[in-house]
């Protein structure tokens, strides 16, 4: 039988494979994009978990607006990355360092 | 008009910047007697304050009071003792000899020089004059930008090192107090000095809001060992920020103590007096030795002035030990008057002491002691005014700054004998730094060839060094006037010292 | 069904959309030179927004959609004031981004959408509204930082923005999901009376955690900091002035309905963790703002103390604390706007003034400039009697009050430590001597030059008379 | 008919205005102008004192003891300006005016050439009048004001002449000794004031008695007694002003100053306010034994020790200073054996002969244009007779020669020791009577190397140059034949400042071109007007100021302490007194001196550089006089400079500053500069930022949690 807890220990553990990809992936951006996607379905998966075991269709609402606006931000994101690599020609994010300190 | 005269005293100058400031850098001269006529203006109407001020009554008198910020109960309140009054006269006077004291010296951006003391003039005015604990905290911190300005602007080479410890030390001390003032409110629910006097505190409380206050008015008077920021900013201001930072602002840490140590916490500053009465000695004996060895001239006179700041802080909380352990209100009194004559005198001695300094600096830009010598060859008047702001600076009797010292040293030996003796120990220290600056800058053959060219002090020289000395020799030669003007304020204050709180 | 009552309620709301969309629409066919009607259309729009705001304005509280979108004092004034420094930035701004060759229709209509992004957050009233409005906002921010596309430093801003901005969502929303799962709703009101009889108060907790961190980046505060510097340095500067002033109403009103609104009865647990990123923030901002040499970046690190202050107002937890974090809020709107404001009007085409270096002698070229910057400067610094004295003196005491004396103390070492670098900024400018080949040639706009005079002017002002607007704002939470 | 008002503050301000006219605007009234100004304030001053005087010893007006106006009234504490005029007062107002009038004469003369001869008429009537307000105060407030005041013109008629070094090194002595004087005296006063309540001498004085049994607590063990610990600090006043050991130094340098000055202030009046002060006070010193002990053998060891320096000195003005600082020792210990009246007559006889000392040699000086070395004079007497002779009256008087007026003084003072057995007579009856002897034998030699022997003005003798006196020394010997004293020649000089001696302010040394000549009128008539009183006053004045309680109320001695009542029985007059004195042992002291002196001066100079020799040691040892200055100088003035220098490198510069400003903003700074290194510009370091801070608060929950 599955429980409420594992969806929520699933959401957890891709909330946790999308923050490490966060802070651990000095290579690509676009990963970081990934990883920010995963992020988005972990708590997606916990909103329809709540959702579907409180009874309470709300959550699943929320999933799709979440759903939205996350197409959105990926477009935003996507195009700042080509903007980045247009300016720097490089999607680098060990090298995405000119402003420090 | 004596209904708001306070408020007109305060705001005049402030309000009257701002035509010295459109006046432009292109107009320097309009400027200029636009800035006199405004200071005079202000003079005439303190003036006032002496057939308007009662003092047979005690209390606060020319009471205005408008509420300000009603969900804070903040209000505009306004209101003059005995003491207040000495001080704005004191001020609106100095505030006219600095700007005479200006006139030529100030070449650079003299509009914004102006209007920058008249804004300093008209703030602090206003600390004498609120009521309001909250008032009077705007007041006392707003100073602290036009005189940022002018010593920053218009210093000397190191102006920027030290116009800068002069406002983050200042800040640093008051911030404390601020938040010592936002407790009392909570407390309280008002703002109002007269209230909070009347405010029930533990000892704790009065503890740490005693600190709070100390640290404010300490670094402000300033007491040994948080008085490093003035030596350093008297050096490098132009010679009428000098002159106001030692004549008035200095007071306003010794005003404070009398305005919100005193009564508010009254058994903590009873407990910790000793603390502040051994700072005022250390004060008057280390910090003599220390002027005694200055080679600059400015630092020397502004280390003078901590050492008779001293006896400010010494005069107030002797007072403690007489009421309290002696039950001897009268020597009380003399302490305080002391310490409050003081206040007034130092402000014309000091004064008058950085305007000779100015006068000389003009000519020679240079403060270094050694740079001079033999002066008196060529500046005969000149000599005879800083010989004798000299023997005023180490109080000769006769001049105004024997007075307060003479005062605060007969009450502290009904306190204790030792404190006497340390506290009379000024009248050798001082007799010895002072004079032997007059002996190298005044006395002997003229060395440097560039003091051989030096003129004579001009009409507006004159003028400036002229009204210090009469204020000097009056008040030493007739002090009763002035002390009868504060006596009901002080025994006021006195009989408040002796109300325990808890 | 929405009624027309609905409607009403969220007037300003839809007919800025529609303005928005219609600007929008408007700039495809308007040629470059007419570009300044837009301008003008912008400024327009929002004034008849904040006129419909204050026009209609309901007595007390009155809800729309079901309890999806609230309108009350509070959210009246931060609207108001956002409004207000949209308005500004678009006054400041034109030039800057005229010499830019950034004067672009995508702009106005962003920075509308940002600002409708900002009423709607402040306005919500559910968790899902929270969320909506503040990714409008943030995606808006996101494509206006990197407005500048020719410029590496835009585009290395929007990019670590706009990954941090998203790693801070999803931390807000597992917060939220969280909060749901242990309330079983999205709606505010009603989680602030579930939240009592929870019967999975852990679960509360955790994602309490998770939504004070959402919050804390919104603000800016430390350690959720770590854009702010770099997007305030490499953003338009116009930009950042919006960032810094209306986005940060916005994050106040986030935070007050999420952890007052929404979780009011977890006060003591919110109360402690303001407190300690409090003190960080104030640590962090004021120590290291110290060591700056751009000015952009001397006030984003500002900022984030200023942020640490206002949590000191929020820690309170009461209508007094609210009311002295949203007074801190406002008065920091209106002080970081005019900081910005004269970096605008010195800036010109080629040259970015934003290097403290670049303010050498000022007083000597334009002394006027010189005292605005000055009384910007003293008023962040909260030397009385400037506006920001009182900000600082209200949030101060609500610590006090709220038996948090320590913190006050904290705030107030801090506040010395911070006097410092502001001083350094008043310094160069009034005490430096000009540097040869630095010749500030002021913006010749003369709208930019009355209202930025206003600006800081009011800075002044209201310090001087602060009170009609302290008891605006604590109206707004009595009520 | 009691005194008004009006002539007392006619006779203090008549000075002042003088003083203010001729220094305000010296310039417009000329020289004429200003000396005739302040002469006439001076004699309007003297006039009207004579008057009160007369009134007041004769006419028997009533003591006058009126406030002329308040000066500070706290709660019960008040102070006044007023004027208290008995006998005592009476007799100093005139003996001051008297001398400062024949002072201004003098003058004119003496200063004809000096450029600033307006001031000095300014800084001289400026003098009289704070003189005359010292010692006519009716309360402790103006004592100390007019104590002060006469301490400043001091300080300004000592560094008159501004460009020496030497001059303006001696004001600052004298001021900040005499300070450390009033240092004690105002806490005494303060002392007065917590005791009895009370700044006025009337009221005080009445409430004297009460002051026994009272005791100041210093510790919780050491409780003082309330009229010693009064006494003893009003005497340390007096040590400062009245130069007494071991707050001498400054007089002896004082000779800096112009002549006429040294006379008046330096010799006859101000230098004498102490002795007067404690004549004053006798109604609290007669309370403490312990008090009048200290004054008695602080003053009998000045009386001998400051009396063998003089034997040593060349410089003419300087023998008189220390036999200035020897009869000043003697007044004290008159003081110190209870016998007020006899300090203070001796105060009175030594105010007429030591000013004519001083005048006189002045006019040598004058003669010898300038020069001061009483090695390059000699002879004089046939050339300025008249300066001769008077000098030898007040030198004369000087050594109590019978029926000189400084016989019934000093014989007085010296018989009252001999009768009074408090604790240390003894030390102060051996201290005077070899004093005596002392005195006689500076006086003779200088006496006779100035008027007698061979005249060594006219040798082309000496180069001074104002600066190697050190390594002068050989050079001299071999130009001097004249006198073995030349040796040691300005050993004397101030350790701080080599080129510290002697009056030649830049001309040519000593050299004269012609014989001197006899000095003007102006300078010689004041010597006349002098000589008259050195010589008869006494003679005329010892029976009622001495012995007949003359100064009534004004001075209160004890039954019990009253020697100068027991002497009196044993009076029989003047004439009687005087030739019972040529059998006395002071007399054989002084005679014995005469002999001695006059062999070896005026018969074998060569015999004192042979006693000399003989006693290098001794010698050694008051030619730098037992070193005080040197040792002075080192502990307080290079020790205080050390002790400040300490303090502000040490504690303001290097701690408070340094450490606790400085060093708290550099650590802020620093800690800033290690902070900014976080913000590393890497996006990961921010995530991770932003999740440590997630982890930290969950943590933080989590351990609160447990």
């Amino acid at each position: 039988m599955i429980t409420l807890s594992h969806y929520i220990v699933l959401g957890a553990i891709l909330f946790c494979i999308s923050v490490a990809g966060l802070f651990i992936n000095r290579k690509n951006v676009i990963v970081l994009l990934m990883a920010i996607e995963l992020m988005l379905l972990a708590v997606n998966i916990n909103f329809i978990a709540f959702s579907r075991f409180g009874h309470d269709v709300a959550g699943q609402v929320f999933v799709f607006f979440i759903l939205t606006v996350a197409a959105a931000e990926s477009a935003i994101g996507l195009a700042i990355l080509v903007l980045l690599f247009r300016n720097r020609s490089t999607v680098n994010v060990a090298e995405i360092d000119s402003m420090k300190g | 008009m004596f209904n708001h005269l306070l408020s007109l005293l305060i705001w005049l100058p402030i309000v009257g910047a701002v035509p010295v400031l459109l006046a432009g850098s292109g107009r320097p001269n309009t400027a200029r007697w636009l800035a006199l006529l405004m200071a005079i203006l202000t003079f005439a109407i303190s003036l006032f304050l002496i057939p308007q001020y009662n003092p047979g009554v005690s209390g606060m008198q020319l009471v205005e009071s408008h509420l300000w910020i009603e969900s804070l109960n903040v209000h505009y309140s306004l209101g003059v003792d005995g003491i207040s009054v000495a001080l704005i006269l004191l001020t609106t006077f100095v505030g006219i000899l600095v700007i005479v004291g200006a006139w030529e010296v100030i070449q650079d951006k003299p509009h914004q020089y102006m209007a920058a003391m008249l804004v300093l003039e008209g703030l602090m005015i206003g600390v004498f004059c609120a009521t309001d604990a909250l008032l009077f905290y705007v007041f006392f911190e707003a100073m602290l930008i036009p005189m940022f300005i002018i010593i920053g602007i218009w210093g000397g080479p190191r102006r920027v090192y030290a116009t800068l410890k002069f406002f983050i030390y200042t800040f640093f001390g008051s911030i404390f107090m601020l938040v010592g003032l936002i407790y009392l409110y909570l407390k309280a629910g008002t703002w109002d000095l007269h209230a909070l006097a009347a405010l029930p505190l533990s000892m704790t409380e009065q503890s740490w809001l005693f600190f709070a206050f100390l640290i404010a008015f300490a670094v402000k008077v300033p007491m040994v060992p948080v008085h490093t920021w003035l030596p350093d900013a008297h050096v490098e201001a132009p010679t009428g920020g000098s002159v106001v930072l030692a004549a008035v602002m200095l007071k306003i840490g010794g005003y404070g103590f009398l305005r919100f140590s005193l009564p508010i916490t009254p058994d903590a500053s009873e407990h910790f007096a000793w603390v502040v009465i051994a700072l005022s000695l250390i004060a008057v004996v280390y910090i003599g030795y220390v002027a005694l060895v200055q080679e600059d001239m400015k630092k020397l006179v502004a280390y003078s002035s901590v050492a008779h700041m001293g006896f400010v802080t010494l005069g107030v909380f002797i007072a403690f030990m007489l009421v309290r352990d002696h039950g001897n209100t009268d020597a009380a009194r003399l302490g305080v008057q002391g310490a409050m004559v003081q206040m007034i005198s130092h402000g014309f001695v000091s004064g008058a002491m950085f305007s000779c300094i100015g006068v000389l600096y003009d000519r020679m830009h240079t403060r270094l002691i050694k740079d001079y010598g033999g002066v008196v060859n060529v500046m005969p008047w000149f000599g005879f005014f800083y010989v004798f702001f000299a023997m005023a600076n180490c109080g000769l009797p006769g001049t105004s700054g024997f007075v307060g010292e003479f005062m605060v040293i007969l009450s502290s030996f009904s306190a204790n004998p030792w404190i006497a003796l340390f506290a009379a120990f000024t009248l050798i220290i001082g007799a010895a730094y002072t004079l032997w600056l007059v002996k190298r800058v005044l006395w002997g053959e003229v060395t440097n060839p560039h003091v051989a060219e030096m003129k004579d002090i001009n009409g507006r020289e004159w003028f400036v060094l002229g009204a210090f000395a009469a204020a000097v020799l009056v008040l030493g030669v007739w002090p009763e006037p002035l002390i009868h003007l504060m006596d009901n304020s002080v025994n006021q204050i006195v009989q408040m010292l002796a109300i325990h709180k808890v | 069904m929405p009624t027309i009552n609905d409607i009403l309620i969220m007037l300003p709301e839809f007919f800025l959309v529609a303005a928005a969309c219609v600007l929008l629409l408007a700039d495809a066919f308007m040629k470059p030179a007419e570009r300044v009607y837009l301008h003008w259309l912008s400024i327009g729009v929002l004034v008849v927004t904040g006129y419909l705001v204050l026009r209609y304005m309901p007595e007390g509280e009155v809800t729309a959609f079901h309890g999806m979108f609230i309108r009350d004092g509070m959210s009246a004034i931060l609207k108001v004031f956002t409004l207000l420094s949209t308005i500004l930035v678009f006054i400041y701004g034109r030039p800057y981004m005229v010499d830019r060759k950034l004067f672009v229709g995508e702009f106005y209509t962003l920075m509308l959408f940002a600002v409708i992004g900002v009423m709607l957050l402040v306005s919500a009233g559910n968790l899902v509204m929270i969320y909506l409005g503040l990714e409008l906002l943030t995606l808006s921010s996101y494509a206006l930082v990197a407005l500048n596309r020719d410029s590496g430093l835009s585009s290395e801003a929007a990019i670590k923005y706009f990954v941090l901005g998203a790693l801070s969502s999803g931390l807000l929303l597992y917060g939220m999901s969280m909060v749901y799962g242990a309330t079983n709703t999205l709606d505010l009101v009603q989680l602030h009376q579930a939240i009592t009889h929870s019967t999975m108060p852990h679960l509360l907790v955790f994602g309490l955690v998770f939504m004070v961190i959402g919050v804390a980046f919104k603000l800016g505060v430390a350690p959720f900091h770590m854009w702010i510097p770099d997007v305030y340095q490499g953003a338009p500067t116009s930009v950042t002035a919006f960032i810094g002033s209306a986005s940060k109403l916005a994050a106040f009103g986030m935070a007050f309905r999420l952890l007052a609104t929404g979780m009011g009865d977890f006060a003591q647990h919110w109360q402690i963790m303001l407190a300690v990123l409090a003190v960080v923030s104030l640590a962090i901002g004021n120590v290291v703002a110290i060591v700056q040499t751009n000015l952009k970046r001397l006030l984003a690190y500002s900022t984030i103390s200023h942020m640490g202050y206002l949590l000191l107002g929020l820690v309170n937890a009461r209508p007094e604390g609210y009311s002295a974090a949203m007074f801190y809020a406002v008065s920091y709107a209106l002080m970081s706007t005019a900081a910005f404001g004269v970096i605008l009007a010195l800036s010109r085409a080629g040259f970015e003034c934003e290097n403290i270096d670049d303010f050498k002698g000022l007083n000597q070229r334009s002394p006027w400039m010189a005292f605005l910057m000055m009384l910007s400067l003293f008023s962040l610094a909260g030397v009385p009697p400037m506006f920001g004295f009182f900000a600082k003196l209200l949030v101060l005491q609500a610590a006090i009050h709220a038996g948090m004396m320590w913190l006050a103390i904290v705030g107030a070492v801090f506040a010395i430590i911070g006097l410092y670098y502001y001083l350094r900024v008043v310094k160069v400018m009034y005490f430096d001597k000009p540097e040869a080949g630095t010749e500030v040639r002021l913006q010749p706009d003369f709208t930019l030059r009355v209202a930025l005079s206003l600006n800081a002017l009011a800075l002044l002002a209201l310090g001087l008379y602060w009170g009609p607007l302290l008891g605006w704002c604590k109206q707004a939470f009595v009520g | 008919m009691e005194l008004s008002s009006s002539i007392l503050l006619t006779i203090a301000l008549a000075p002042l205005v003088g003083c203010v006219l001729a220094g305000f605007f010296g310039k417009q009234i000329g020289r004429v102008g200003a000396h005739s100004i302040t002469i006439l304030g001076l004699l309007i001053s003297f006039g009207l004192s004579f008057y009160v005087l007369y009134q007041i010893a004769f006419a028997g007006a009533p003591v006058y003891n009126h406030n002329i106006y308040t000066w500070f009234e706290i709660g019960k504490y008040t102070g006044s300006v007023g004027f208290l005029i008995d006998r005592l007062t009476a007799m100093m107002m005139v003996v001051v005016t008297f001398v400062s009038l024949l002072v201004h004469v003098y003058t004119i003369g003496y200063m004809a050439d000096d450029p600033g001869y307006q001031r000095f008429f300014s800084y001289i009537s400026l003098f009289t009048f704070s003189m005359l307000m010292l010692v006519m105060s009716n309360n402790f407030l103006q004592l100390f004001f007019g104590w002060e005041a006469v301490g400043l013109v001091s300080y300004l008629l000592i560094g008159f002449w501004f460009k020496r070094p030497t001059a303006i090194f001696a004001s600052l002595k004298a001021f900040v000794v005499n300070r450390v004087g009033d240092f004690g005296f105002l806490l005494g006063i303060a002392a007065v004031l917590y005791f009895l309540g009370t700044l006025d001498y009337a009221t005080a004085f009445a409430s004297a008695p009460t002051l026994v049994g009272k005791t100041l607590t210093l510790t919780q063990n050491i409780h003082w007694d309330a009229a010693t610990v009064i006494c003893i600090l009003l005497f340390i006043g007096a040590m400062g002003k009245s130069a007494q050991v071991p707050l001498h130094v400054w007089l002896p340098d004082s000779m800096e100053g112009p002549t006429p000055i040294s006379a008046l202030i330096h010799a006859a009046t101000m230098v004498t306010a102490g002795i007067f002060m404690v004549a004053r006070m006798s109604p609290f010193y007669e309370l403490s034994e312990t008090a009048l002990s200290v004054v008695l053998v602080i003053g009998a060891t000045g009386a001998l020790f400051t009396g063998l320096i003089g034997i040593v000195q060349n410089d003419i003005k300087r023998v008189v200073a220390y036999s200035t600082l020897s009869q000043l020792g003697y007044m004290t210990v008159a003081l110190g054996v209870s016998a007020y009246a006899g300090a203070v007559f001796h105060l009175m006889t030594h105010a007429f002969f030591k000013a004519l000392l001083f005048l006189g040699a002045g006019s040598v000086i004058i003669a010898m244009h300038h020069e001061q070395d009483m090695r390059y004079m000699g002879g004089l007497r046939k050339y300025m007779p008249i300066t001769w002779i008077t000098m030898w009256v007040g030198a004369l008087a000087l050594c109590g020669v019978p029926f000189f007026s400084g016989f019934y003084s000093k014989d007085a003072i010296i018989e009252a020791v001999h009768d009074s057995h408090r604790w240390g007579a003894g030390y102060a009856y051996f201290c005077v009577l070899a004093g005596a002897f002392v005195t006689a034998t500076y006086t003779f030699r200088q006496m006779y190397m100035t008027f007698h022997g061979k005249e060594r003005f006219r040798v082309e003798h000496h180069h001074h140059d104002a600066h190697g006196h050190g390594h002068a020394k050989d050079t001299h010997a071999h130009h001097h034949p004249v006198h073995a004293d030349v040796a040691g020649l300005h050993a004397h000089a101030m350790t701080d400042d080599p080129a510290k001696h002697g009056d030649h302010g830049g001309h040519e040394p000593g050299v004269l071109e012609h014989a001197p000549k006899e000095s003007p009128w102006v300078v010689t008539l004041p010597l006349i007007l002098l000589a008259i009183p050195s010589l008869l006053v006494g003679a005329v004045t010892a029976k009622p100021l001495l012995y007949s309680g003359w100064f009534g109320g004004a001075i209160h001695v004890n039954e019990a302490n009253n020697v100068l009542g027991e002497m009196a029985k044993e009076f029989n007059g003047w004439a009687s007194a005087g030739l019972q004195g040529l059998t006395q042992p002071p007399f054989i002291l002084v005679v014995i001196a005469f002999l001695i002196t006059t062999y070896i001066y005026l018969f074998n100079p060569a015999m004192a550089g042979k006693i000399k020799t003989a006693f290098k040691p001794i010698w050694t040892i008051l030619d730098r006089k037992f070193w005080v200055d040197e040792i002075y100088f080192a502990i307080f003035a290079r020790g205080g400079v050390k002790l400040g220098r300490m303090f502000w490198k040490g504690g303001d510069a290097a701690v408070i500053d340094g450490v606790l400003i400085d060093g708290s903003a550099s650590l802020v700074q620093r800690i800033a500069a290690g902070m900014r290194r976080v913000q590393s510009g890497y996006l990961y370091h921010y995530a991770f930022a932003m999740i440590l801070g997630l982890i930290l608060l969950l943590g933080g929950y989590w351990l609160i949690g447990q």
